[in-house]
């Protein structure tokens, strides 16, 4: 032990270095809290909020009831009973669609994986309820959320195959559409 | 500066003993684990140093010398047991060196301990006042505790520890309680004062009565009398070997020394009252001690009751002092106490030093039966173990007789030759489980079936204490004069 | 007996006063740590509560009354409701002997008292030192009762940290009281009067500023000793978050969790009363005399020694919460070489080295 | 004022007590703690004859004592600890390596 | 005034004592001796013994019987305890001491009141603890080395004891 | 007397630094070093048979040395005409056991030829000690060689014999000490024996310590209900300690009676009389009646030893002039007959390994020289006029016959079982028919055997034939003896712990011993 580590040891002088830190912080006091009920941050451009179900322009639902987002969601959140239209063998819509929001961890893997795009993630974030019961949320709900947050619509093309599950899981790097 | 200069130098053996004993421990962890016999050689230096300066006291301070506020004195008295204490501590520390090793306990603070215990005991002996006395016996006390709990790998050493501390600090608290009370008949504890006021209070006074049992009770446990003797057996059963040794011989010494030095100087007043209290005692503790030691098969506990039947007949020299006629007519029964314990050290010292050698593979071997056929295997060690017992029965012409003599010689004159007969008689019986020890050595065949016969464990340390030991109690069963003179001239200082 | 009564009357007034003092600090400190950590670590600290958070402890206070009180099961019941009040009354009952002020007098109904001081009785600094060390009572039966294994252990180390860190507290005030020759806190205070090179924690002697007695030693180790008393950061092995849950109020929830926490804030106040007293001089001024004086207000000069000794409490208080913003905790063996290995032997050592500068410059 | 005899009568008191308990307890920590109460006895003889005698001398005694206290305690206890470290048990019937 | 608090005192310690050897728990046991030597401060207090008050309760109750506690706890006894066998013996020696009690209470000699000159034994020094300091650095010199002593070979042996390796040789 | 030479010094530490010697040398020479001890030993003590003044009343050869100061006891050496013959019986038989006991031990011969040497110095001792002491050292210290020489080297059942030997002894033994030391506090302080026997004591005090010194010397003698231990003692040891048994250690009881009962306490000798000689007229039929009973050789012999000290103690007990003398030539007798019958046992097992009479029969044609031998010693144990046991037990019973005739006439009837038990010991061992078993075994005796056995024959005829020169010597002893018995009564000496007794203790030391009046 040199001289001077010994100084230091006796002085505390480490000890006064880091006290000296702290002191500091509070002499220049630039608090980094910020108030949030009353001042809320920025979301940056790619925050991934609550999900929610959209529609076409024309108000039809987007869903085709194919469960391919319950299949891909890893917190088994979604539930999806989908059924045929009735009269119209060939097309398919989800009778019920359910999320357990408690258990969601907003991973996006079903926005993915709908090859309708008929999942979307709103940046709707203060979602705390007195029940938990409350954030088991249903088709109307979803919908409700999709609705207000969305409020400008993809239009439903007339030539569009009623069943593109084919062609978007296919291509699935096509370029973003507009809107 | 040199206000305590005389104080100081009155009690520079006590005072060299501490600081070496510090110093022990001081160094111990600084030493090396192989060196650490530097440690018991530095120890037995400053015994030897310590030694000498008593020695050197006895001629040019033959008086009564008072130190530190008449709280000690150095008389001749407290130097014949400092002497005695200091050679015992030397020579067991010279046993415990192969022992410890052996034992794989050799630790450095283990001297610093005896050290420690041995200025305990040397503040007893010189101790005047009570106060003194009782830290002096609590420094013993509590280094022997620790000492006797070293071994902490045998359950059987801790439990020793256990019971030891808990029946001393049982007595240390009556002992205690009996000080108090004198404290409050005398306004003082110093054992002068205390003669006064009992001289003035008169010797029927319940409370002066009531002091004095306790104060006897505390003692007793510390010599092991019966009934107070129940920890004995198992403590030294229990202890290492070494330490079962200096606790048998010092511990047992200094307890006495301070034991008549309270109750000489203290409360001679009260000599009728506790001579025949002792009396009593000693009787059954004889009875005992000795019938029990029969039925012994574990050579430790046997000593161990041998030791506490051992007390009983050095008691005897007190219920003679306590019967004698006139101021000093207690002399020839309190020298025969000395005598009696400063034989009974080397004979018991010796006897653990060879129990101490005996090894049963890496264990100690302690029953009875592990001498088997010692004097085939060991003939020099087996020839020193009958001189001890011989010695320790009270066969002349080994010191052990001496010892005898002179107690029962106090008790003849003070009219009490039937208690000597008794006593004789138990002597009989002691020689039975000591001629034992002989017999198994010397007459019986080590059985062919045991697996590996016990051997022994020698180094020249023990060698030279069984020397000092053998000489110690042929030389004084031959030429017992200096012993005895020395004794008779210390006893009479003790007013 | 009717001045018996008064004297009764006039000392549970004093005691209601100081208890009141004392809680008042407690609560503010509460508040006050929370703030100044947050500062220290760029945050804002309680801010809801009433402007800027002020109400804070106050809330609190109202939360904690009126939580449920949870025994667990297996708990020994009496030891467990005992184990806080027992923390808590022995907290407070140290104040006791501090001087608060000046030591004068006050004659009202007929009757003599100090006001600035419960009791000035002539073993001040043993009673506080007996009462510190009965502490520890409350934090080992408070984590025995709970029956919980985090608790016990919590308990326990408190019990060896308590009784390791508390001797070294009492040596290294030897050192002042050997200066001070006396036991009575406010005869120690007064014996630093004039000057703040009078302090022990200087120990110059009074016809000169050469601090040739100085505890400056003492003092570091005494504030460290205080520190891992209290069982405050660095030193809170005994509730240490991250292996004991809480330590030893692990189970505690309610009021009795209030007292254990009011009690540990309460020992703070309580160390730094003392430092202050014993090393920093208590109610003196570090200047000769007070300014009420030289401006001619003798009769207020005992505000400006409030005011002085509560500066000096509170110096000793936001050091706490410095030390808390800024250092880790220690391993437990750490905790205990540390203290006995440096602060007893500097603690030892400093006793030594007064003991022969007193013998050769007498005071 | 206090006679003598009653504070003596309290130390007799407390020491039958702590006396009694030594011999009639198991667990060694009570055991302890009642030689404890034997040594409390002591004190509170000596405080109490030293005020009578107005000499300090009793104090000093009791101060000695509880040093001596202090120093048994810390010896036992660690001899308490390093067996039941051996054998896990605590009372002294269960000592059986060595008859009782 | 005063045999109010000796009353008090008295009967609080008695029946902590008692309370100390009957009850089965250990940790009742110790908080029974730690009133107790709470009243025996007080007791000590009335006596005019302030110094010791406060060491009888910074060593007996601040260390001593933490320590107990402490090994209580670590040990993590329970009620397990039962009474020895030795209600006979217990009991001769009770009685005993019962007389003991009966004796001093008819005994004479020591009815005298306590004569309270001043508040403290003034033995050059103005307070208690001030005269026990004197004499203890004095008179009583000798056996405070001593008890150094006693210290010393408490806290090695403790060490020695109850550390949990040891070095062997 | 003559000179100023230490001759019982000298007789005391020759064998003690012989069994040093032994101890230091090889296991071979161990024998021959013992050997030439003992040899050198007797050779020191023969010219004291003729250095010695027969018509001296006083001891001779006295040494006096200051041994302890406080108590006063000394090295106090000394011969009268009783401990003479025992001396040089002492030292004489030595030697002999020395050569009985040299191909018979195989283990560890050094030790115990050491032991061997050791009983030398503490039997002589015994006879020449003049302070009580010195005395008590000697015979206590005699116990553990002896012990040791029966438990280490003796027989199958030597462990049960040899604590029985020790105990029965140490047990008699302690109660002396007492009696020793309040002789001290009573006799003026001293443990001089002559002074001690000067004095008067209360008869109360005599009565005790003529109990405790019966305690003592009767287990040693044996006398009849403390005879226990002597047949197993006896048929356990080894040769050697059989005859040191028989004929030394016996003789110490009897040499107590006489040095200390007799003339210390003789209102108490004279009031236990009757006692004392039913007690040996018992020991006297009892014993033979029993040696009528045994198979054992060894054990034969050991109650022919029963019977036998009961005419010791008879003839000491009858307290007049011719009793004593025949008393003491008796004691002589007995140790050297029996001593000789020992070494004949011993040397018949060297061969068949059994003592019992019924392995050992027709020894005649084999073994003639072994044949006559024992015949001879078996002569003389009955007491055929001619041999050495005639005389003495005749003037016993004259002696008797002065103080009972119904007790005369019981004894006799012992001498007659003595022959009957002896001669058909003899029928059987000498004239039988051998078994063929032993035969091939049964060589008779070599130089060695004759060397051992000869010089008993030899004092056998010369004492039974020529006693004079013992007697004489042994005359005036004896006379001394009687006149001390008859002394003045003197009124009962104070309670000595009257006075300061720790002054006189230490005074007692500077004063001069002969100033108490010893005869010196």
């Amino acid at each position: 032990m040199t001289f001077t580590a010994w100084i230091k040891t006796i002085t505390f002088y480490e000890i006064l270095i880091g006290m000296k830190a702290t002191m500091s912080h509070m002499v220049h006091y630039r608090p980094v809290t910020e108030q949030y009920p009353h001042e809320k941050r920025t979301l940056p451009d790619n925050y991934r909020g609550m999900l929610a179900l959209l529609r076409y322009d024309d108000g039809t639902e987007k869903c085709v009831g194919c469960d391919l987002c319950e299949a891909a969601c890893p917190s088994r959140v979604i539930r999806v009973v989908s059924a045929e239209v009735p009269g119209e063998p060939t097309k398919r819509y989800s009778k019920e669609y359910y999320m357990d929001m408690t258990r969601c961890l907003f991973c996006g893997l079903c926005v993915d994986a709908c090859p309708v795009d008929a999942l979307g993630m709103t940046r709707e974030f203060e979602w705390s309820v007195y029940d938990k019961r409350q954030l088991h949320l249903n088709k109307e709900q979803l919908l409700a959320i999709g609705d207000r947050s969305f409020p400008v619509r993809e239009k439903q093309l007339e030539l569009q195959h009623p069943n593109v599950a084919f062609f978007n899981v296919a291509f699935k790097h096509l370029p973003q559409k507009p809107g | 500066m040199s206000a305590y200069g005389a104080d100081l130098l009155a009690l520079l053996p006590e005072l060299i003993i501490a600081v070496t004993a510090c110093l022990v421990i001081a160094l111990d962890p600084i030493t090396p684990a192989s060196r650490r016999d530097l440690l018991a050689w530095l120890s037995v230096g400053s015994l030897v140093i310590c030694l000498g300066i008593t020695i050197g006291q006895i001629n040019s301070v033959n008086t009564r010398v008072s130190a530190f506020s008449e709280l000690v004195v150095v008389d001749a008295y407290a130097r014949f047991w400092k002497i005695l204490l200091c050679s015992v501590a030397g020579l067991t520390i010279l046993t415990s060196l192969p022992y410890l090793k052996a034992e794989r306990i050799h630790l450095g603070e283990y001297y610093g301990f005896i050290l420690l215990a041995l200025s305990g005991m040397m503040v007893m002996v010189s101790g005047v006042d009570l106060l003194t006395i009782y830290l002096g016996t609590e420094l013993m006390s509590l280094s022997l505790y620790v000492m006797t709990g070293l071994n902490r790998s045998k359950p059987r050493s801790l439990e020793a520890a256990a019971k030891y501390f808990v029946l001393g600090a049982f007595s240390s608290g009556i002992l205690l309680y009996g000080i108090s009370l004198l404290y409050g008949l005398a306004g003082s504890t110093k054992l002068e004062m205390i003669a006064g006021a009992i001289g003035t209070r008169g010797a029927d006074d319940p409370l002066v009565l009531i002091a004095t049992i306790l104060v006897a009770v505390g003692f007793g446990f510390k010599i092991a009398a019966v009934p107070f003797h129940m920890w004995t057996p198992d403590v030294y059963q229990g202890a290492p070997t070494s330490v079962t040794a200096f606790m048998a011989v010092a511990a047992k010494a200094a307890s006495f020394a301070a034991f008549m030095r309270v109750f000489v100087e203290g409360l001679g007043g009260l000599k009728a009252d506790w001579s025949l209290l002792f009396l009593l005692i000693s009787v059954v503790t004889l009875v005992l001690g000795n019938v029990v030691a029969i039925v012994q098969t574990n050579i430790k506990r046997m000593l161990a009751y041998s030791s506490i039947a051992h007390a009983g007949y050095a008691l005897i020299g007190f219920v003679a002092a306590g019967r004698g006629v006139g101021l000093s007519g207690g002399t020839p029964g309190l020298a025969s106490i000395m005598i009696y314990l400063a034989i009974y050290s080397f004979m018991t010292l010796g006897a653990f030093a060879v129990i101490g050698m005996l090894r049963k593979g890496g264990i100690e071997g302690e029953e009875i039966e592990d001498f088997t056929g010692l004097a085939k295997r060991q003939p020099l060690a087996a020839f020193l173990m009958l001189i001890f017992m011989t010695s320790l029965a009270g066969i002349p012409p080994t010191a052990g007789f001496i010892g005898k003599f002179y107690v029962f010689m106090a008790a003849v004159e003070a009219d009490l030759a039937w208690l000597a007969a008794i006593a004789l008689v138990f002597a009989v019986v002691s020689a039975y489980y000591y001629m034992r020890v002989v017999m198994v050595m010397y007459m019986r065949d080590p059985s062919p079936s045991s697996v590996a016969p016990p051997r022994l464990v020698t180094s020249p340390t023990l060698s030279f204490v069984l020397a000092c030991a053998v000489a110690g109690v042929i030389l004084f069963g031959l030429f017992p004069n200096p012993l005895v003179s020395f004794a008779l001239q210390s006893v009479l200082t003790l007013k | 007996m009717t001045e018996l009564s008064l004297r009764l009357a006039v000392t549970f007034a004093q005691i209601l006063a100081e208890m009141s003092i004392v809680m008042i600090t407690v609560a503010t400190m509460t508040y006050f740590e929370r703030k100044v950590l947050g500062w220290m670590q760029d945050r804002m600290g309680p801010m809801e509560v009433g402007p800027y958070g002020l109400l804070q402890p106050v809330a609190d206070g109202i939360k904690l009354f009126f939580k449920e009180d949870i025994v667990p099961a297996g708990a020994n019941k009496a030891m467990f409701a005992l184990a806080p009040m027992l923390t808590m009354v022995v907290s407070m009952i140290g104040f006791a002997v501090i001087p608060f002020g000046p030591n004068m007098t006050l004659d009202i109904f007929g009757i003599t008292i100090k006001p600035f001081v419960v009791a000035d009785i002539n073993i001040g600094v043993l009673y506080i030192l007996a009462i510190a060390s009965i502490g520890a009572y409350g934090i080992i039966l408070g984590g025995w009762a709970s029956n919980s294994k985090y608790s016990l252990l919590g308990g326990l180390r408190a019990a060896a940290q308590v009784i390791s860190y508390e001797l070294n507290v009492g040596l290294a005030l030897i050192g002042v009281l050997m200066l001070a020759g006396t036991l009575s806190l406010v005869q120690i205070t007064e014996a630093q009067a004039g000057g703040f090179w009078h302090w022990f924690i200087w120990g110059g002697r009074p016809d000169g500023f050469f601090p040739i007695h100085t505890q400056i030693f003492a003092f570091v180790v005494f504030i460290i000793s205080a520190v891992a008393e209290t069982n405050r950061i660095p030193f809170d092995l005994p509730e240490a978050e991250s292996e004991l849950v809480a330590g030893f109020f692990t189970e505690y929830s309610g009021m009795r969790f209030a007292f254990f926490v009011s009690a540990e804030y309460a020992n703070m106040t309580l160390v730094s009363c003392v430092a202050a007293a014993l090393f920093l001089g208590g109610w003196n001024a570090p200047y000769p005399g007070t300014i009420f004086e030289y401006i001619g207000l003798e009769q207020l000069a005992w505000v400006e020694h409030i005011v002085w000794f509560a500066a000096k409490v509170y110096f000793f208080l936001f050091l706490f919460i410095w030390i808390r913003a800024t250092l880790p905790r220690l391993r437990y063996d750490q905790l205990m070489r540390f203290g006995w290995k440096v602060m007893l032997p500097i603690a030892l050592a400093n006793i030594i080295i007064t003991s022969i500068t007193l013998y050769f410059f007498p005071r | 004022m206090v006679p003598l005899s009653y504070y003596l009568i309290l130390s007799g008191i407390v020491f039958l007590t702590g006396f009694v308990g030594v011999l009639l307890r198991r667990n060694i920590i009570i055991i302890l703690l009642s030689v404890e109460l034997m040594l409390n006895a002591t004190n509170i003889n000596f405080v109490a004859f030293s005020q009578y005698f107005h000499d300090v001398a009793g104090q000093v005694f009791v101060f000695f004592a509880l040093t001596v206290a202090a120093a048994e305690v810390a010896v036992g206890l660690a001899i308490i600890i390093a067996l039941y470290r051996a054998k896990s048990a605590i009372n002294i019937d269960e000592f059986q390596l060595l008859k009782w | 005034m005063q045999q109010v608090f000796f009353f008090y005192f008295a009967l609080v310690i008695a029946a902590t004592s008692v309370l100390v050897v009957a009850l089965r728990n250990p940790i009742y046991s110790a908080l029974a001796l730690l009133i107790m030597f709470f009243h025996v401060a007080g007791l000590y207090v009335t006596l005019h013994a302030e110094f010791l008050a406060a060491v009888q309760i910074i060593v007996y109750a601040g260390a001593i019987l933490v320590l107990y506690l402490f090994v209580v706890m670590l040990l993590n006894l329970r009620q397990d305890d039962r009474y020895h066998r030795q209600w006979p013996m217990a009991g001769i020696v009770g009685a005993t001491l019962v007389i003991e009690a009966i004796i001093l209470t008819v005994m004479k000699g020591w009815t005298a009141p306590v004569v309270v000159t001043g508040t403290e034994m003034t033995v050059g020094a103005t307070t208690n603890a001030g005269a026990i300091g004197d004499v203890l650095y004095s008179t009583y010199l000798f056996p405070f080395e001593v008890a150094s002593l006693i210290l010393l070979v408490a806290m090695i042996g403790a060490i020695m004891l109850a550390k949990k390796d040891i070095g062997e040789c | 007397m003559t000179s100023s030479f230490p001759w019982l010094s000298l007789l005391l530490v020759l064998p003690l630094a012989g069994a040093v010697a032994v101890y230091l040398a090889t296991e071979s020479a161990a024998r021959w070093i013992a050997l030439i001890a003992t040899l050198a030993d007797l050779l020191v003590a023969l010219p004291l048979w003729w250095l010695f003044d027969p018509q001296a009343a006083q001891m001779q050869f006295t040494e006096h040395v200051a041994w302890i100061t406080v108590p006063p006891i000394y090295y106090s050496l000394g011969l009268d005409g009783i401990s003479l013959p025992l001396v040089l019986m002492t030292v004489g038989i030595m030697p002999l056991c020395v050569l009985a006991s040299w191909n018979a031990i195989t283990t560890s011969r050094r030790g115990f030829m050491a032991v061997l040497l050791i009983m030398e110095t503490a039997m002589v001792g015994v006879f020449v000690a003049l302070d009580f002491v010195l005395f008590y050292v000697f015979w206590e210290a005699m116990l553990i060689p002896m012990y040791l020489l029966i438990g280490v080297w003796g027989g199958p059942n030597r462990l049960y014999a040899a604590i029985k030997f020790f105990l029965y002894t140490l047990a008699g033994s302690v109660l002396l000490l007492v009696a020793i030391l309040v002789l001290y506090f009573y006799g003026g302080h001293t443990f001089d024996i002559l002074a001690l026997s000067q004095g008067t004591y209360p008869a109360s005090l005599q009565t005790w310590l003529f109990l405790a010194f019966f305690a003592a010397f009767a287990v040693k003698v044996p006398m009849f209900p403390f005879h226990t231990w002597l047949p197993d003692a006896h048929v356990e040891a080894p040769t050697a300690g059989s005859v040191i048994l028989a004929s030394i250690l016996l003789k110490m009881g009897t040499y107590g009676f006489l040095r200390f009962s007799l003339p210390m306490l003789p209102d108490a000798s004279r009031a236990f009389t009757p006692m004392m000689v039913t007690l040996s007229i018992i020991a006297i039929i009892y014993g033979a009646y029993m040696a009528l009973a045994q198979v054992d050789l060894k054990k034969l012999i050991a109650y022919s030893s029963v019977s036998h000290m009961g005419f010791v103690t008879l003839g000491l007990f009858v307290l007049n002039q011719q009793g004593l003398e025949g008393a003491v030539l008796q004691m002589v007798n007995h140790g050297i007959t029996t001593g000789g019958l020992f070494l004949c046992v011993g040397i018949i097992y060297e061969r068949t390994h059994s003592r019992l009479i019924a392995d050992n029969v027709g020894l005649a044609a084999p073994m003639p020289q072994y044949a006559t031998l024992l015949v001879i010693f078996a002569l003389s144990s009955l007491g055929l006029p001619g041999t050495n046991s005639f005389v003495g037990e005749f003037l016993v019973l004259v002696g008797t016959f002065l103080w009972s005739k119904v007790a005369t006439a019981l004894a006799s009837l012992g001498i007659i079982l003595a022959a009957t038990y002896l001669l058909w010991m003899i029928q059987r061992v000498v004239f039988g028919v051998p078994s063929p078993h032993h035969l091939p075994k049964l060589s008779d005796l070599n130089q060695r055997e004759l060397a051992t056995l000869i010089p008993l024959v030899v004092l056998v005829f010369w004492i039974g034939l020529y006693p004079n020169p013992l007697v004489s010597r042994m005359h005036q002893s004896v006379t001394n003896t009687i006149a001390s018995m008859s002394r003045e009564k003197v009124a009962p000496t104070a309670h000595p712990s009257a006075g300061g007794t720790t002054e006189s203790l230490l005074a007692g030391s500077r004063e001069p011993l002969t100033a108490q009046g010893s005869s010196r």
